[in-house]
């Protein structure tokens, strides 16, 4: 008994603190939102039992559910790579022996400061107009460009190009996993004759692949829950015609504008399985293709 | 085309007598190291152009608010210059008194909320941290398991219980609710940031200090700790830029304007439907970006050493 | 002072037996070097003595004190680690007294201890630098400094050399013993390498897959090896084995070896009829005229200066190594025939078991 | 006593973990709830001030009481007034929205004001139809704090300079059509007449109120495909002549942001809007404008009416309502508090508070009460409160708007569809 207490006492008491926090407000909130997703709440009154009916309805009958999902997984798809693909080029390039680095990281981290404000929202409807900058340049091509964000077949892709532009934490990431590699592979390649693009291919891309994997993670669990910036691109309401309509700013609208508290539990619960399984399945398959250098416990 | 060029020398070298060679020998190498810079500078240069180009674009987006901050209320729409015809200063020392509070009570607000949950983060999450990556105990791959999860729980529903459970507590509108989580390590982030970091440091310190008498908390606060600093010092800044910026929590808690910061102030400058401070609201939108570019700019070197030193490798 | 006893320790990783049911008693004032092929648990022993690692089963006692669930600090030992574990953040001074600080030790005690430590050690020039200015001996120094200002009733050291090039582990091999000397405390060295062990030990434990295979001083290991595995991991070079066909009469045995031919010995004490006859290398006879003689050719010199190790390749194509003086003159392709100093071997029965010859038995 | 005990627990629990010092630093000052209320709107810089103003003057004038003032803008208004509705939590008086009244009601959110007639709350001037907005099932559950109605804003320079001479009150959809198309042709290039309605839902209500029906009647759907047809078969001509612009540049202000529309950013001569927010488009615009109504059926009913932009109403949270309807009364009655708020929230109720507002206003303040006082004969009544699930219809109709302009669904077909989705909405929120 002495002993259980002398092995645990330490540990625990250090993690008291979190365990607190995750008991009031994580875990606590959490399963109160799972019940809420069996029942009808309207956030008035009290909330009325009603079994699986809100899955049922999202499943089979919701429209807009099956929409977010797209728009969510499109985003996702699209949104994660480039914007990974983006810090990882503009980090190599500064990784390089350049001079003043410090200036330039500070620059390309700006966008990222920006964040969701309002000032970014309106900026966005300018630059991507029909009379916007975007088109200004295409014009020059003799390319007559859409209204980017008012069209729904286009909307989603200014939200693309936005997350690429915000492409700040990932590459100071990807900055401090560069600096990691040692100079010595890359003379070895030299030597070996390996020409630069098979010097990325095969010792920058796998010796960053835990960064990589860290970035992807991160970064998609972010992806699935973006909400801010189409927030206030999208009107508040996914428009135009459900284009931007995110996961996160259906369940929003469902309980904040709709009163469905119920029903956004339940989609809430819905969006945590998926993201779970995301990560289950990424944490899973990095054994195939993450290699760490100093494998341990 | 330099390439060329030192070929041809190179050749010119090969026909060239070994006595000639011995005696052009300096004369020669200080050519080759001279083209060599030429190309290098060129490359140099090159790389500067592509790199200003892009960071231009980065830029242009602040330029422009900048520009809006200081353009007349009807030229700030449909506009995409970022020089503006007129300059409006006033519209930063109006915006900053526009309100019933003035923005100097906003930003002491603001920079009590963050410091004390700068504090609260680091305290409590290289609390939980420490425990995971250091202490041994029972199911503690389990609670490790569950830290991670709530990295992705979407913030909006637990927003309701959490305000219920706060509310109970007559934390509402207080900075309390704001405040207290992040004694609690509620950013599970941080956690991992520096269960990586603290995984990098090497065990045998801890035993060292063990057999020098230490227990675990004398552990973490003479070892640990002061090993740590760039990784304290990398969620520090994270943590102060995403709190600083950070509107939802305020805006479901505060309820005075008394009690309102920074981001919550800019929203209230913006009406749909009738007269709006759109200028004001920019010029105040670039002055709450100053704390955080200053505080990037000041401790980003920090950064890649605390991200480069938390064992992402 | 006091002596150090383990019975009966165990230690497991899940199913993974690392230390098994292991006795070892340790006497007041020895220097004990536990030696071994790596994995064989000598480290996490070490650790175990040390309070570091918890043990399965068994029990540790320092003196009279069962100490199996005592934390390290109140152990009274102290450790000196193969990475040397200096604190970064702290001066040399600080790192030796850190731990005499969490004593509560007074401030005056502390100062001389601190710095009769820094004399011996002779690293007062070097108290007020980061452990990151230091040199690897430097740092090794301070390390054992750590050690030493505790003052306590056993030193622990984990491969302490492992990381210092060659020269400079000869000089620390030699501070080492000279401190062992003016301390005179209780030691545990642990080490991979056997020149360290010889050299330092007044005992040493030779440890194999978590059990012990032999204890005893360096002389006992080198010239009485108890078992195959103590034979083939003592001495360097390694020692030459030859598997012989045996037969044991009255009062004699007839021993039977490849390419040497066979030789009647004393009688031995075993029955075995395939037995392991070990010859090291000083103890062949060039151009002898023993019984036991063999011819071969050299494939490979290696000169050392002060001698020779030549390598023979028999008829058979068995190859022996044969130690040879430097002044010698020999050529790789040489052939040449030695003879086996029969008053020299070691034998050994298909168990591996050490057996002696009746003779030496009696002489014994 | 339960509720105390819970409290209790989970404050022990909570201090428990060491926050006892960070407790008392902030923790909320104790005050006594009966002496106090909270009042929460929605507001802007100049509202803010105004509303402050008018608080101490209250404060000023009853010792002993507190108003805490709360305000945000109009986006998280109702985040945050949904979050403190579920935490039962609300502020005694609250700003309301025409469209988010009935849902209050409905779930029982506000409590009727008729207990209080003629005690502490007078409403004798008040013109009939502005207390009517208010009503939900005979009963006033909300006060008129400003009434505004659908107004077509032009901007005068432009039709000075196509020469059109038009009646703003009078003119017709025919007119109206004739009048973009001349607009577009004499302007310079890249300015049509007039913004694109499809997918503008406060515009189609009028056109279904002109043909005699209104969009919910009994909590359900009234309007009808046909009409819809007909309104969306309407603007694609406006659109294809050339008098609206093209479906892209429409598209960009589906948030109908005053900011955003053709009038101001100068993409169109005419936009529609409320009247409330005359004031605030002159403030973005150059060149003057005018207010006409939306253009009537030839031969049809009135379509306008005059509906309250703005509301003030006491909510199920209250602890003091004699207090809370005291303040209220003060805010619509009272000159000094009056003469202060002035126009800002819209055209106040009150003819006795709006004929000592007439001699100070502005320029624009002008054109929007000489608008006000002009389309009084022509509007309609106001139509019946709609049912839960109308603001979900209007984003809906928003989204099949634009899936018709930009000709992703043809116009029959959209229609139909609309139709359809607004009836299950209408049903699943009921």
């Amino acid at each position: 008994m002495r002993k259980f207490f002398v092995r645990n006492l330490p540990g625990y008491a250090f993690l008291t603190p979190w365990l607190l926090g995750f008991f009031l407000l994580a875990l606590g909130p959490m399963l109160i939102s799972l019940y809420l997703s069996f029942t009808k709440w309207d956030m008035v009154g009290d909330p009325q039992w009603v079994g699986l009916a809100q899955y049922e309805y999202m499943f089979l009958k919701d429209k807009r559910f099956w929409q977010s999902l797209d728009v969510t997984f499109t985003y996702v798809i699209l949104a994660v790579p480039a914007r990974l693909a983006f810090a990882l080029m503009i980090a190599i390039v500064l990784d390089k022996g350049i001079r003043k680095i410090g200036i330039y990281r500070a620059l390309y981290y700006l966008p990222s400061i920006l964040g969701a404000s309002i000032a970014i929202a309106i900026l966005w409807r300018e630059i991507f107009n029909i009379d916007g900058v975007v088109n200004a340049v295409l014009i020059n091509f003799g390319i007559q460009g859409p209204n980017w964000i008012g069209n729904p077949d286009t909307s989603l892709y200014t939200l693309v190009v936005l997350a690429m532009w915000q492409f700040g934490s990932p590459m100071l990431i990807f900055l401090a996993g560069l600096r990691n590699i040692p100079t010595e592979l890359y003379e070895a390649a030299e030597i070996d004759a390996a020409s630069k693009a098979k010097q990325f291919f095969s010792i920058t891309l796998p010796l960053l692949a835990p960064v990589l994997f860290f970035n992807i993670i991160l970064q998609t669990i972010e992806a699935f829950k973006t909400f801010s910036s189409a927030f206030i691109i999208s009107n508040g309401d996914g428009s135009p015609a459900d284009s931007l309509l995110f996961f996160t700013i259906y369940l929003f609208n469902e309980a904040f504008t709709y009163f469905r508290m119920g029903y956004a539990s339940a989609l809430a619960w819905t969006l945590l399985i998926i993201i779970g399984l995301f990560t289950a399945v990424s944490f899973y398959t990095s054994k195939y293709w993450v290699y760490y250098e100093n494998e341990r416990d | 085309m330099p390439d060329t060029t030192i070929a041809n020398h190179e050749l010119n070298l090969a026909s060239q007598s070994v006595e000639a060679k011995n005696t052009n020998a300096a004369e020669i190498s200080k050519q080759l190291r001279a083209n060599r810079h030429k190309r290098e500078s060129r490359q140099a240069l090159l790389k500067h152009l592509f790199l200003g180009f892009f960071a231009i674009l980065m830029l242009y987006p602040l330029l422009w608010m900048m520009a809006a901050s200081v353009k007349p209320e009807n030229e700030i729409f449909g506009n995409l210059s970022i020089w503006p015809s007129a300059f409006h200063w006033d519209n930063y020392a109006h915006g900053w008194n526009r309100m019933q509070v003035s923005f100097t009570t906003f930003y002491a607000n603001s920079f009590l909320v963050t410091i004390l949950s700068v504090i609260g983060n680091l305290i409590s999450c290289s609390f939980a941290a420490y425990a995971f990556a250091r202490l041994t105990f029972d199911l503690k791959k389990f609670w490790f398991a569950l830290m991670m999860m709530t990295l992705m729980i979407p913030y909006h529903v637990v927003l309701i219980p959490q305000y219920v459970l706060f509310l109970e507590l007559g934390w509402v509108d207080t900075y309390l609710p704001l405040v207290v989580p992040r004694f609690l390590a509620a950013d599970a982030f941080f956690i991992f940031l520096m269960v990586q970091f603290f995984r990098q440091l090497p065990r045998e310190l801890d035993e060292a200090a063990m057999i020098d008498g230490c227990s675990p908390y004398k552990i973490y606060w003479a070892i640990i700790m002061p090993l740590s600093l760039p990784a304290m010092a990398t969620a520090g800044i994270f943590s102060f830029i995403w709190v600083w910026e950070d509107f939802l929590a305020p805006l479901i808690y505060l309820n005075d304007m008394n009690n309102y910061t920074v981001p919550l102030a800019l929203r209230l400058f913006v009406d749909q439907d009738s007269q709006s401070a759109f200028g004001q609201m920019f010029a105040m939108s670039v002055l709450s970006l100053v704390p955080v570019i200053l505080v990037f700019v000041i401790f980003q070197k920090l950064i890649i050493k605390g991200i480069g030193m938390s064992g992402l490798k | 002072m006091s002596g150090l006893s383990l019975n009966g320790v165990c230690k497991s990783y899940g199913p993974v037996n690392v230390i098994k049911n292991l006795d070892l008693e340790v006497i007041s004032g020895e220097f004990l070097v536990l030696v071994g092929p790596s994995g064989c648990g000598k480290s996490t022993l070490l650790r175990m003595i040390a309070g570091l690692e918890e043990i399965t089963d068994g029990t540790i006692s320092i003196g009279d004190r069962i100490v199996n669930d005592l934390p390290a600090s109140q152990r009274n030992l102290s450790m000196v680690f193969q990475s040397y574990a200096l604190y970064p953040h702290m001066s040399v001074r600080k790192n030796l007294a850190f731990g005499l600080t969490n004593l509560k030790m007074s401030k005056d005690e502390i100062k001389r201890r601190v710095d009769e430590a820094s004399e011996i050690l002779q690293i007062g020039n070097l108290m007020d630098r980061k452990p990151r200015q230091l040199s690897g001996g430097q740092k090794q120094r301070v390390a054992i400094g750590r050690a030493i200002v505790r003052e306590p009733e056993l030193f622990l050291f984990d491969e302490p050399l492992s990381n210092l090039d060659a020269e400079l582990r000869v000089q620390m091999r030699v501070e080492l013993a000279g401190l062992y000397n003016r301390l005179g405390t209780t030691m545990i060295y642990v080490t991979h390498d056997q020149v360290e062990a010889m050299t330092m030990a007044t005992r040493i434990v030779v440890l194999r897959e978590g059990k012990v295979e032999q204890v005893g001083t360096p002389y006992e290991l080198y010239n009485r090896p108890q078992n195959l595995f103590v034979a083939g991991f003592i001495g360097s070079p390694k020692i030459n084995m030859l598997e012989t066909k045996c037969q044991s009469g009255n009062g004699a045995s007839q021993i039977e070896i490849e390419d040497f031919g066979s030789a009647e010995i004393a009688r031995l004490g075993s029955d075995s009829t395939a037995i392991t006859v070990c010859v090291r290398p000083e103890n062949f006879e060039i151009n002898g005229s023993g019984v036991l003689s063999a011819k071969g050719k050299i494939v490979l010199i290696e000169y050392l200066g002060s001698e020779l190790y030549l390598h023979l390749e028999l008829s058979s194509g068995k190859r022996l190594m044969i130690k040879a003086p430097s002044k010698a003159e020999h050529l790789v392709g040489d052939e040449m025939s030695i003879t086996i100093d029969i008053d020299n071997c070691h034998y050994f029965d298909e168990a591996g078991l050490r057996i002696e010859p009746a003779k030496m038995t009696e002489a014994a | 006593m339960k509720k105390i005990n819970r409290r209790q627990l989970l404050q022990g629990m909570v201090t428990g973990a060491g926050c006892v010092a960070a407790a008392s630093m902030f923790g909320s000052a104790a005050f006594a709830a009966d002496t106090r209320i909270r009042h929460f709107w929605w507001g802007n810089p100049s509202r803010d001030e105004r509303t402050y103003k008018v608080i101490d003057l209250f404060k000023n004038a009853n010792p002993g009481f507190d108003v805490a003032g709360e305000t945000i803008g109009w986006g998280d208004y109702w985040t945050k007034m949904a979050t403190q509705t579920a935490g039962k939590n609300m502020a005694d008086l609250v700003q309301m929205d025409y469209r988010f009244l009935f849902e209050y009601v409905h779930r029982g959110a506000l409590l009727p004001l008729d207990e209080y007639f003629g005690k502490t709350l007078h409403l004798e001037d008040f013109d009939k139809s502005a207390i009517a907005g208010g009503m939900v099932d005979g009963k006033l559950y909300a006060l008129n704090i400003g009434s505004n109605s659908q107004v077509m804003i032009y901007n005068k320079r432009l039709f000075a300079e196509a020469g059109i001479e038009f009646d703003p009150i009078k003119w017709n959809q025919a007119e109206q059509m004739d009048i973009a198309k001349k607009l577009s042709a004499s302007t310079p290039k890249g300015v049509h007449g007039i913004d694109d309605a499809t997918m503008n839902p406060i515009v189609w209500e009028a056109w279904t109120q002109q043909r005699g029906k209104t969009f919910y009647a009994d909590g359900k759907v009234q309007a009808v495909a046909a009409d819809l047809e007909s309104f969306w078969e309407y603007w694609k001509e406006m659109r294809e002549s050339g008098a609206a612009p093209s479906a892209d540049v429409s598209v960009a202000n589906l948030g109908f942001k005053m900011t955003e529309s053709g009038i101001v950013t100068g993409a169109t001569a005419m936009s529609q809007f409320w009247s409330n927010q005359i004031v605030g488009v002159q403030s973005l615009m150059k060149d003057e404008i005018g207010a006409a109504m939306l253009a009537h059926k030839k031969g049809g009913m009135p379509g306008q009416f005059i509906k309250p932009s703005m509301f003030m109403a006491l909510t199920r949270d209250t602890k003091n309502p004699e207090l809370a309807t005291k303040y209220m009364n003060a805010w619509v009655n009272d000159p000094a508090q009056t003469a202060i708020l002035g126009l800002e929230r819209g055209v106040p109720a009150s003819s006795k508070v709006r004929a000592a507002l007439e001699p100070n206003l502005t320029v624009s303040e002008k054109v929007s009460v000489d608008y006000f006082n002009a389309i009084q004969s022509s509007v309609g009544p106001l139509p019946p409160p709609p049912p839960k699930g109308a603001g979900e219809v209007n984003a809906a109709f928003i989204r099949m708007g634009t899936n018709v302009i930009l000709g992703r669904i043809s116009i029959k077909d959209g229609a139909a569809e609309f139709i359809d989705e607004a009836s299950s909405i209408v049903e699943r929120a009921s």
